[in-house]
């Protein structure tokens, strides 16, 4: 059996149908499967990697028949750099939970499902090639989400769920909506073959189904009107989790919105660009303002989360190649940084009241390692050299310039000094704050420990060397932007059974 | 055409009123059987327009299942929607004094 | 008699409950305050889209795309079907839309637990 | 105040909605012709009989066509399920026990749900076991079968389902859907495609694969919504 992209799917949802059975087996199975489950996928991403740097798009035919009859997976540098990108964090938010709970503790069974399943569902979305198999895999991440978020046994979790849910639940069934009206215009639902009959549809039509299709994605973007779940959720969630919101979910939610702008509509002179940019700009602004004023870390964290979606939203909505590739390398960034600021984070507020940032005065002394990668991860993310963070910080602002956009710059450079103010306030009370008496000290789990260790080493890494992965970013940059390619690699095979001029009217 | 025509029609309206009714009904219970009757005339519909599968799909999953999560939730829950909460003495210290207030 | 549209009149009566029930489960969605009642709310909005699919998918005269014994033939003969698409998808939302029903009511069950009450105006501990 | 706002959105939202769907018109054909598809739903009707030899048009798009999406579509049920019992778990303390205090149902009932009992379980497996044949599938027949465990629950307190023996079935079930799956891999065909004969068309051993997907996808369903109801049904009353 040769590795192909279906194996991102069908593995981890064999593994998830199976592990209740395993659980009667024995328990310790459980936090042993996913870690399993997900180094064989991340074989199978190396493996695809390759194939598609040297081969270019793997179409993957699923049921036996091709697009646009049946449902196709397509791997695209774009797509596949992103679920590699998800199974490397899953795999790190495995580690860094691999003691979260007590196997015999029955909701560990669920957790561990729920994790996997939240994995599952956004390489899945990424990955797939049908509008509606999207929204299937978008209901999965969003019912593994809610489940997740309302994890722990109090009030706040049970009702930042709630809050998620009604958002999310209302945003899917806009999202069906579209998928109805779309379905009524061109009679199809392979997202290559709606791209080739758009053209007929009507304006009308299209700014509806637009419209209710950004809301229906936005949720899960973070995007401004949308993101009022965002912050409850991250804060109230177990701490793995918020990492896997801000590694998969919200990645999953962005590639959604440029998949759907990019090449359902087609970016180049239909105002959805500038659009992207001023839905962007809102988002930054209010994200970062109200981080300034959160007394609660993981609230401060969650804030900063929307602020740097904003960014990624302002770099696609500029559309240029340049723009494109400050966008994907800030969504890697921003995935392997807000990682380790969330693992770190949470075991710095561990036992501290609310989460909040006036108790942590001089844990430097008292948890050096731990505060250590926290600064680490705030230096990175304000987009200091020489770290990960300064490089798509840069291309963005270069994109900017070449647009002669001088006023985003202007703000891009005001927001990260508001970002720069309020991760240093943190920085500086953990090293030089007076260090309060009484206060117990989480000791970090080996897994937790390795898990931050291989972010601050990735972090340092791409700084110091950006070369290594601007390759892959590159080409992923040329994917997505070239929609007359994605649409003949993935119809490719049975153009003569559609031919694109006997399209219905 | 015509007896099809004026069944829609009627299903139609009837649909609409349901729909208001279990909108606007502060007593929930009553609320979800209209919500149950709304399923059930949807699933006819569905059946008028040919469309089987989902007629047996709703009637199944719309009108039993979904009916009864609703009513169990209203049984572990209030029945009012205009409810008064009932407080027990642990929960009474954690209230805000707006919530205070209020009693 | 021959002059009336039936077209017309089905087209008003179907896609105007379709999106009328769409409006109502809105309006239940935004103004009403118990939780259980928002809940109904999304699934009356579910109903209308669901409904709204179907009314798309059906052709006039058209025949369930169920073949009988001597279905084929009726394919030649000119005798259309309806389209399926629609419908096989409207089944998986249906089932979709229970699934998250139930962990939706699951949460309302969980909140009144915490705070006695299901009423949205009364629970809002948390900053927005 | 704010009722006048939201009901200047729903204007809004209506208008916005009337205008696409006035060019939608009601039971036009917008397939295209059988012998020349140029839609997805008219390429399924034509090829259904000849290829697959399935009956049931939808049941073939499920299982077949768009099966990949029957089995996210089966795990969003499984997340329900789980995510259900993760969201409502409580630890037992001691001395509680989850009897429930509201009073037995009647003698009548009692007689009547276990009569039709057997029926409604019958008449669920006949669904999803003819779900290429006939309307119905996996999806109704197992919420049917549902719906029977459900009568037996309120009709007799002390109906227990055993947990071990449906957590076995939902897993089985599921593991079936995405082996046979994988096993379109193995024979060196696609995921989900079909590698069985397909026999004739309106028999009950034809369809190849999707008489089997389905029946599992009956007992997954089945077993799932019964879990769900058990865990609602099985919280302790205040």
């Amino acid at each position: 059996m040769v590795v192909s992209p279906v194996h991102f799917i069908a593995v981890p949802l064999l593994a998830a149908f199976l592990m209740p059975i395993l659980a009667k087996v024995n328990k310790n199975l459980l936090r042993i499967v996913p870690g399993i489950v997900l180094t064989y996928l991340g074989y199978v991403s190396v493996v695809l990697m390759n194939r598609v740097a040297t081969e270019g798009t793997i179409i993957e035919v699923l049921a036996g028949w091709s697009a646009p009859w049946g449902i196709n997976l397509v791997y695209t540098p774009f797509t596949g750099f992103l679920a590699t990108l998800m199974i490397a964090m899953s795999f790190l938010i495995w580690l860094y939970s691999f003691k979260f709970k007590k196997v015999d503790d029955e909701p560990a069974l669920k957790y561990f499902i729920l994790q996997l399943m939240l994995t599952t569902g956004s390489v899945g979305l990424v990955l797939t090639g049908d509008i509606f198999n999207f929204f299937v895999f978008m209901e999965i991440i969003a019912l593994s989400s809610y489940a997740l978020t309302a994890f722990y046994r109090d009030r706040n979790g049970a009702e930042a769920a709630f809050k998620y849910l009604l958002i999310g639940a209302f945003a899917s069934t806009l999202f069906l909506l579209a998928i109805v009206l779309l379905y009524s215009q061109v009679g199809t639902l392979n997202m290559a073959e709606i791209s080739v009959r758009m053209h007929d549809v009507p304006t009308s039509m299209k700014v509806s189904i637009l419209v209710l299709f950004l809301v229906g994605i936005g949720i899960e973007a973070e995007m401004f009107p949308l993101n009022g779940w965002a912050p409850d959720a991250y804060s109230q969630a177990p701490s793995p989790v918020g990492v896997a919101f801000a590694a998969l979910v919200v990645k999953a939610g962005v590639y959604g919105l440029v998949r759907i702008t990019y090449t359902l509509f087609g970016i180049e002179g239909s105002g959805i660009g500038p659009f992207l940019i001023i839905m962007g700009g809102i988002t930054l602004v209010m994200a970062e303002i109200t981080a300034l004023k959160q007394t609660s870390l993981k609230r401060m964290l969650a804030y900063s989360s929307i602020g740097q979606m904003g960014f990624v939203l302002i770099a696609f909505g500029i559309g240029t190649h340049e723009a494109v590739f400050g966008a994907i390398f800030l969504m890697f960034n921003h995935a392997i940084i807000k990682g380790l600021l969330f693992m770190s984070g949470s075991y710095l507020v561990y036992n501290t009241p609310n989460k909040e940032i006036k108790y942590l005065s001089g844990y430097g002394m008292k948890m050096p390692v731990i505060s250590l990668f926290f600064s680490l991860g705030a230096l990175a993310i304000v987009g200091l050299p020489p770290f990960a963070g300064f490089w798509s910080k840069l291309y963005i602002l270069l994109a900017a310039a070449d647009g002669a956009l001088y006023g985003l710059i202007a703000l891009i450079l005001v927001v990260s000094i508001i970002e720069i103010v309020y991760y240093f306030r943190v920085v500086g009370r953990l090293y030089f704050g007076k260090p309060a008496e009484g206060s117990i000290m989480r000791k970090p789990t080996v897994g937790g420990m390795i898990a931050m260790s291989i972010l601050a080493i990735a972090i340092l890494v791409v700084g110091f060397y950006p070369d290594i992965i601007t390759g892959y970013i590159d080409a992923a940059a040329s994917s997505i932007l070239n929609t007359d390619e994605y649409i003949k690699n993935a119809l490719g095979a049975v153009n003569e059974l559609t031919p694109v001029e006997n399209i219905i009217q | 055409m015509i007896l099809f025509t004026i069944s829609i029609v009627v299903l139609a309206v009837i649909l609409i009123g349901v729909a208001v009714y279990a909108v606007m009904q502060k007593d929930l219970l009553f609320a979800v059987i209209a919500t149950g009757i709304m399923s059930l005339i949807l699933s006819v519909l569905f059946f008028l327009m040919q469309a089987p599968d989902v007629a047996l799909t709703e009637a199944a999953i719309g009108i039993a299942l979904t009916t009864i999560i609703f009513v169990i939730t209203i049984r572990n829950t209030s029945r009012r929607e205009d409810e008064v909460p009932i407080l027990k003495e642990s929960d009474a210290s954690e209230m805000d004094d707006k919530q205070k207030a209020k009693i | 008699m021959e002059n009336i549209d039936f077209n017309q009149i089905l087209s008003i009566a179907i896609y105007g409950s379709a999106v009328g029930l769409i409006l109502i489960g809105l309006y239940a969605v935004l103004m009403k305050k118990h939780l259980t009642k928002i809940i109904i709310g999304l699934s009356i909005i579910d109903a209308g889209i669901h409904l709204l699919f179907i009314a798309i998918g059906y052709i006039s005269n058209g025949t369930s795309p169920i073949f009988s014994e001597k279905g084929i033939s009726l394919v030649s003969e000119g005798t259309k079907m309806v389209d399926p698409v629609p419908q096989a998808l409207v089944l998986t939302a249906i089932v979709i839309g229970f699934g998250v029903t139930a962990v939706a009511l699951s949460l309302v069950i969980r909140l009144y637990r915490h705070h006695q009450t299901a009423r949205i105006d009364q629970i809002k501990t948390l900053k927005w | 105040m704010r009722k006048l706002l939201v009901l200047f959105l729903l204007a809004v939202i209506a208008f916005s909605l009337y205008k696409p769907l006035s060019t939608i018109e009601f039971g036009a054909d917008r397939m295209g012709s059988i012998e020349n598809p140029t839609t997805v739903g008219a390429y399924y009707l034509s090829k259904t009989p000849s290829e697959l030899s399935v009956a049931n048009v939808i049941t073939a798009i499920v299982v077949n066509y768009r099966g990949f999406d029957t089995l996210g579509e089966v795990s969003v049920l499984f997340l329900a399920a789980t995510g259900l019992g993760s969201i409502l778990y409580r630890r037992r303390k001691e001395g509680e026990h989850s009897i429930s205090i509201s009073k037995p149902s009647s003698q009548l009932l009692q007689a009547g749900s276990k009569l039709i009992y057997p029926a409604i379980l019958v008449l669920g497996a006949y669904v999803f076991i003819h779900g290429h044949l006939t309307p119905g599938g996996g999806f109704q027949g197992g919420a049917i079968i549902a719906t029977g465990i459900l009568l037996m629950m309120m009709s007799y307190k002390d109906f227990h389902l055993n947990h071990t023996v449906l957590t076995w079935i939902e897993s089985l079930a599921g593991i079936t859907f995405a082996t046979i799956g994988i096993a379109g891999l193995i024979v060196g065909k696609t995921f989900l495609e079909n590698f069985m004969p397909i026999g004739t068309l309106n028999d009950l051993f034809s369809g190849g694969i999707i008489p089997i997907i389905y029946i599992a996808v009956g007992f997954k369903v089945a077993a799932e919504l019964a879990g769900v109801l058990d865990t609602l049904l099985s919280i302790k009353e205040k």
